[in-house]
């Protein structure tokens, strides 16, 4: 199987069902004859022409609120915000529009379409370009979330994303991009939403992350005997797989980057809170961003979670 | 101080029907005699709908209304332009244009009365969900023009909305767009005067809404909102020149909102009864009624008729509307995402509900 | 002592501090003339003049955009959002610039200002106007929220929220707008931001709730020896209380009436997960609105709490 | 169709002096010979700045820097006719004005290098934090016009921004604004023509941008943004107007982005060598030391020197901006509310941090 980093990954993904379903186009800033600021739509414009790789003018709210247009019509757009951190103008599109044309109408028109944004800090960019705001979107009824944690899942999910009948915020780990390199088979490989996966089985504590997080926890919790939990979609996630890792551990600790309060880290411990409290042999730790916003260069790394900081939640709660 | 002048934008306006119901002849649309009456009848079922949703409204029948008297014109003759295959996005006071195309009355008075099933457009109308949030639709059909071209569809994309919208980001990031793409798009403003209390002058320091095309590259044209033909014309052209490649035009319909905002509001708290007695003296309804007499295709027997008619069928509608089943707790699960999420179904069996 | 309603309670507070403070303007959609679409603003324009009470046209971004340059340039604007379904738009604003210039500037310029919208469902109105979304705002760091549930600690906490130094978001329950009448004085009367109330104190279970959602606590839990929880600020809230109250009754159900994946009763329950779980008996429970858009007018009662779901969940938690 | 044309509106240019360094006499701004090559000098300073600036990135000592080559006489020159009391949002790309401003070199290479202490801006200066977020500034500059005007303070407010910013929202519901209150604002755009690789063509079908001051009933002007006297007398002109009562003016300055986009950007992927070379033919540095030597003002001696102070400027700026006490971790809780929350504090202590 040829190995591809996460950039490969995603890029192959849209070509290969762009040439799939003729409904695909993708719109957005610079995607075109750039191939996006990452690259990640590079080639698209030479295969598929202007008509389906569509560089828009610099408005994000009209970006995602074409892409609404497109969808009703029953084309499935791709939109890319260039940067997470400028995803907050198209909010309004998101909440009031794509997430309600489904319910709004009871059914008659819906809305079929992929959001795709790089976030994440750590690449030592200008402000906002390193924004984590998962949380807001799992707050969305009628909006999906994913976020892959390498090229693998990212490819899989991706074609579940883009066959899905409803809207999906795919938010790509930027840190990763090219990062992680890993086997990435050609063609159809669907991972489907909804569902996490166990990236490593563990007795003692369960370790809940995803998206840019998973790799430092994996890195981080080599010594210790805990089961990794990569969530992968975070809206709607999957209950049943953190439940069942939980009842077996009987210990949680969660890891984001987002400021801890309202991170989807509050979503999880509280579902557990709820329905696992009597397996619970200690506190649900949150291993998270603090409550600022998300430094420049010089001061982000004492911003993000480390390995230190995982370890010692591990610890701290092991002793229980 | 001399400077070159690079370019030059004119603005110009539609009138062909003035308020005695005199037109421009040499401006006249195509209608055949069928179509002015259809136009006339369209224009009367209208205005029946909004005062029988009026009453309704402060019967408790129905919620929040937001009435369209004075401005029948500038919906139904622009909609009486559409094709029944456009792609229509309304804002939340186009019912001239709901009734222009056949939308089903039952179903307008059972959104009004806080029925999401009200908005199940029948198959074979294009006609968008209510658009609540102002302007806000606009991109959305900008994005629909750009898949109608991308499949090669032979239609055009109209989207409606009101002075105050203009001033939205919305409009503006979807107007730029449809200007960039030379998309096949009409957008067409209920300039109305008002958005609730804040009168036009405020709104924005331009002249004339149809100016702000000037933008974005395209045309736009000021039509006097009252007069019916000079709406129908205006659309008609535009509509032509979005199904042959010529790109989108803005017509800003210059008309005005008789009414209070919505059942909600109280008009008097902020604007003068004498605006709005000069502005019933250019009634749109009574002016093609003018014209229709002097052609000689209007009589007393012929409105009497028509009135019984459509009273007939407003009263029809209101009890389809009335009779329809209630709709059940379940409905608000069932479409949110085409599969429900096992927290949903949860939630609808009601196990959450009881906090379990 | 003058009983009020919290328009009343509001506008006073509003009154007052603008004689007060003349560093105070209000800018928003039909606040002048009209006096708000609830009367709020009702007479201050004749008071104030055009100057400080402003009319704007219809452009939420623009709003908070021009009130975040009054409050740089060294005002306290107070921007009305007309329902909170509309300040989606704002986002952009709210998150990348309100709360922010402080901590971007490191101090050198900040954003006194206060953003008051209506919120809430169960008035019969268009799609749109009943949203409760609280929950996004705090998890925005640098922006506080608040939260009154009656015209006392409506009127006092605006009064504190116009006097803080940072970006506060107002939420005034729209259902309660003229339902609860109250001893509200004139003058001088904060409620300090930060803080929440024990509004009916008891043993056997603790109810967290605010805003809309507290008259239908404090009603359906009548027969009940709980202790009732006002938050009234949601960000930064008074963990101390609400973890000195579970100590004591052991059990927890949180009330809100968004929905409830990533509401704030999720931050809640996680808190308490985090630091209290020790003194747990049972779940935590959460009592909120469903996973799905704010229904219209014929259903939107199946999807607010109401007393039986409320006692439903104490009930259960009571067999702990 | 005939149609009655009910407003007309012009868009003019300015020039004033070409690419050979020869003025319109006529239209020469007020300037005296010292504040001509202090013009001069802030020019050969800001571009100083630039290249310094670019190889302290590739040498990885400050982190993604946005060029502003070939854009300073559109950004020194609108800067130059500003006072110190007028309040200015740049965006990103705003360089030669914190030049022209006095604005402290060794924090703009601190804020660049990732440390946020760079944008505290000095006492008896009014810019802005740098916008990152393009076009979201807007607002903000009309909303202090609003309270400077409520404070009757005589100073003005400027924003600058890119052509990109122009299809943005924001930009729409704050010039809109501006208008309808008619604001003592100016807003400069540096029109460079690309935004990333989105050619100026696709960014809007407008013909020139000055003319979407027309939708919000104000004054747009096109002037070269390459001649440095256009540009100053375009914003004396329009700053005069903004403190007498006249209102907002929008200022296009037509230019051109040298470099990439930022240093994270290869230009060459999307636009042509070409079209480069023929603007930089047009260098504004170039045609004012032509316009200087013609006069009598220039001399390779002063050159020589002006290039020898330039550098040390630079030098002891990059000094002491990489001489700074590094930040602390504790600094990024300081300053997001005027006082911590306790949970800032656990976690500033690192209690948090352990996950305790
Ligand atoms: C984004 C948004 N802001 C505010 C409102 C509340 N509101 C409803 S209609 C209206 C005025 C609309 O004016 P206009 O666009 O002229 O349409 P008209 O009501 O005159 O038809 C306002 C402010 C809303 N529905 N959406
Ligand atoms: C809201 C927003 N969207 C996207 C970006 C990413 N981005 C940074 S600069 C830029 C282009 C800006 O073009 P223009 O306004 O012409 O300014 P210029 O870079 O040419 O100075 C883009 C898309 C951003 N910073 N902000
Ligand atoms: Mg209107
Ligand atoms: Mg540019």
């Amino acid at each position: 199987m040829p190995v591809r980093n996460m950039v490969q990954a995603i890029n192959l993904a849209l070509r290969e069902e762009m040439e799939r379903d003729d409904r695909i186009v993708l719109l957005g800033e610079d995607v075109g004859k750039d191939g996006g600021v990452f690259r990640i739509t590079e080639g698209l414009l030479e295969m598929f022409g202007e008509e389906r790789i569509i560089d828009t003018p610099l408005a994000e709210s009209g970006i995602v609120g074409a892409a609404v247009g497109m969808a009703l019509y029953g084309l499935r757009p791709v939109a890319e915000i260039q940067f997470l951190g400028f995803i907050y103008p198209a909010f309004d599109q998101i909440f009031s529009h794509a997430a309600r044309y489904r319910s709004r109408s009871r059914g008659r028109f819906s809305c079929p379409l992929v959001i795709r944004a790089p976030y994440g800090a750590g690449i030592k960019a200008p402000e906002l370009h390193e924004e984590s705001c998962e949380a807001f979107f799992c707050h969305m009824p009628g909006v999906k979330v994913v976020v892959p944690s390498g090229p693998y899942v990212a490819k899989g999910l991706l074609i579940s994303a883009l066959r899905d009948p409803d809207p999906v915020i795919f938010l790509e780990p930027t840190r990763l991009y090219r990062m992680i390199r890993e086997d990435v088979p050609d063609g159809d490989h669907a991972v489907p939403l909804g569902q996490a996966r166990i990236v490593r089985e563990g007795n003692d504590v369960t370790v809940i992350a995803w998206g840019s997080m998973l790799e430092r926890v994996v890195k981080s919790l080599e010594p210790y005997d805990a089961e990794i939990v990569d969530l992968l979609t975070l809206s709607p996630f999957d209950e049943e797989t953190v439940l069942r890792s939980v009842a077996k551990t009987g210990r949680v600790v969660i890891v984001h980057e987002a400021p801890r309060t309202c991170g989807f880290g509050a979503e999880l411990a509280a579902t557990i809170a709820e329905e696992a409290i009597l397996s619970l042999r200690g506190p649900v730790f949150r291993v998270a961003g603090p409550d600022v916003p998300v430094p420049l260069a010089k001061l982000v790394e004492h911003y993000l979670p480390d390995a230190a900081r995982i370890r010692a939640a591990v610890e701290e709660l092991l002793r229980y | 101080m001399p400077r070159s002048v690079i370019e030059t934008f004119p603005v110009t306006r539609l009138d062909i029907l003035d308020a005695e119901g005199n037109a421009d002849e040499s401006l006249l649309p195509p209608l055949s005699r069928e179509d002015t009456l259809r136009l006339y009848e369209l224009l009367v079922l209208s205005r029946a709908f909004d005062g029988r949703a009026l009453s309704l409204q402060r019967e408790g029948r129905i919620g929040t209304y937001p009435s369209i008297l004075g401005q029948e014109a500038a919906q139904v003759g622009s909609a009486f332009a559409l094709e029944k295959s456009d792609w229509v996005f309304p804002s939340f006071r186009e019912t001239g244009m709901h009734v222009a195309m056949g939308y089903p009355l039952d179903l307008l008075f059972r959104y009004w009365a806080g029925d999401e099933r009200g908005l199940v457009t029948p198959e074979g109308l294009n006609i968008l969900p209510v658009c609540v949030s102002v302007g806000t639709h606009i991109p959305h059909a900008v994005g629909a023009a750009m898949a109608a071209r991308y499949r090669k569809d032979p239609i055009a994309v109209v989207a409606y909305f009101g002075d105050g919208a203009t001033s939205k980001g919305d409009f503006h990031e979807g107007f730029n767009m449809a200007g960039v793409y030379r998309l096949p798009v009409v957008f067409i403003c209920q300039n109305n005067q008002w958005a609730i209390s804040v009168p036009r002058g405020l709104q924005t320091a331009a002249a004339t809404i149809a100016q702000k095309a000037i933008a974005y590259g395209f045309e736009g044209v000021q039509v006097d909102g009252n007069d019916v033909f000079a709406v129908y014309d205006a659309t008609r052209q535009a509509l032509e020149r979005a199904r042959s490649g010529g790109g989108p035009t803005f017509i800003e319909c210059f008309t005005y909102r008789i009414s209070h905002h919505t059942t909600a509001d109280d008009a008097d708290r902020y604007r003068s009864v004498d605006e709005v007695e000069e502005w019933k003296k250019r009634d749109p309804i009574e002016r093609l009624r003018r014209f229709l007499e002097k052609s000689g295709f209007w009589t007393i027997k012929y409105q009497r008729e028509l009135e019984q008619r459509t009273r007939e069928t407003i009263d029809q509608a209101v009890r389809e509307a009335e009779s329809a089943a209630p709709a059940e707790r379940r409905e608000i699960f069932l479409s949110v995402f085409e599969k429900r999420t096992p927290r949903q179904i949860r939630e609808m069996k009601g196990v959450d509900d009881a906090g379990a």
